[in-house]
């Protein structure tokens, strides 16, 4: 299934770029993609447990299932205000 | 964009468009860019957003807010890109034919802003810049 | 006069008097003339003072919530004469590097006020004219 | 003693000017001249009790003796904000 990841912040700094576009198994979770992105990036090493997660523009658990389509992002502490 | 601009905060406009011929009180907040954050000097704040989240996640608390205090008027607006020192980044109106509320509300509305907002700041000054919050973010 | 005035209330002069670039917050509030009181239209009011003293217990309350909160800065007017609906009869302004301060040194200062600086009101409306708090104030 | 009395707000409006100067015994207390307020104004008949007191600005308790050339006020409700 396809899921877009957004990047904001901190995470777009690493990442350098706004976005990708994922192909991942069905029943894939926000989690597993975490899990990615910190073999891929030494930055996150530390961070074991995903920030806060944001599906379609919504607040879930990083262990709710994706499905084909959602637009996904990682959300690092806000600091609004 | 109704909750975040790209330009400066016309504070007076946001008071304006709120307090009604009933009310006998209002609350302004703002937050504004200062110089210093934990010991470090700041000259400059980069504010990030996801936008179409952070505009959803405003109007679920001028939701919430309202429902708890339903005599209250509120606007509230949150600026975004490049601010220096002494620049507003938010300000909050809430107006009410008595105050108590006005300031309870507006309290609510600065605490849950700041806490759920997809809102980012990046402080810019002599030590270099950083994303406030990230680092003490590690499991 | 440094807290009383006779003409119509400058909140932005007021601001720009107080908030410092170290501080990261400030709180404004103002009282504003309402269309009704205590199930009365009103139209205007009359505010009167006891002008040289109510200097004196302004500056008192000032130095108490100054004390109370020393990293707020604190400027504040009150309005005298008469005021329609929507003007501003008093304008508070707390500034300080964090937020919850502002809030509470901004709160404390109306509620002190409103206690024991000798102001009066003469509501007017379409029932006629009374002095706010006097008829309730037999023993 | 000269003891000047101020009228505000609604005392104002009831006596009908802003100041009198008194001539009082030695010791008179404000809640003396208060009593003579009454007896003169039916307005404030029903008001046994002085309100709030101010002797030369300061808020004093009503029955501290006065002094010659003290500048005397009583404080209705005060209503300010």
């Amino acid at each position: 299934m396809k899921v877009s990841l957004l990047f904001f912040a901190v995470l777009r700094d690493i990442a350098g770029r706004d976005r990708d576009e994922l192909d991942l198994p069905d029943g894939a979770r926000p989690r597993d993609v975490w899990e990615q992105l910190r073999a891929r990036y030494r930055e996150l090493g530390d961070y074991r447990e995903p920030p806060m997660t944001a599906v379609n523009e919504e607040y879930v658990p990083p262990d709710t299932p994706l499905r084909d389509g959602d637009e996904l992002a990682f959300i690092p502490p806000v600091a609004g205000g | 964009m109704k909750y975040l601009t790209d330009a400066p905060i016309d504070s007076a406009a946001l008071v304006r468009s709120v307090v009604r011929p009933s009310d006998g009180a209002y609350v302004l907040f703002e937050g504004v860019v200062r110089d210093h954050h934990e010991g470090r000097a700041v000259e400059s704040i980069f504010y990030d957003a996801y936008r179409p989240m952070a505009e959803k996640e405003m109007e679920r608390i001028v939701g919430e807010v309202s429902s708890r205090f339903p005599d209250v008027t509120i606007a509230v607006l949150h600026r975004l890109g490049h601010l220096v020192v002494g620049e507003t980044s938010i300000a909050i109106v809430c107006s009410s034919p008595h105050r108590a509320e006005s300031f309870d509300a507006c309290r609510m509305m600065i605490d849950r802003i700041k806490m759920s907002v997809p809102i980012w700041k990046k402080e810019r000054g002599p030590g270099g810049e950083e994303w406030v919050g990230w680092q003490g973010g590690r499991c």
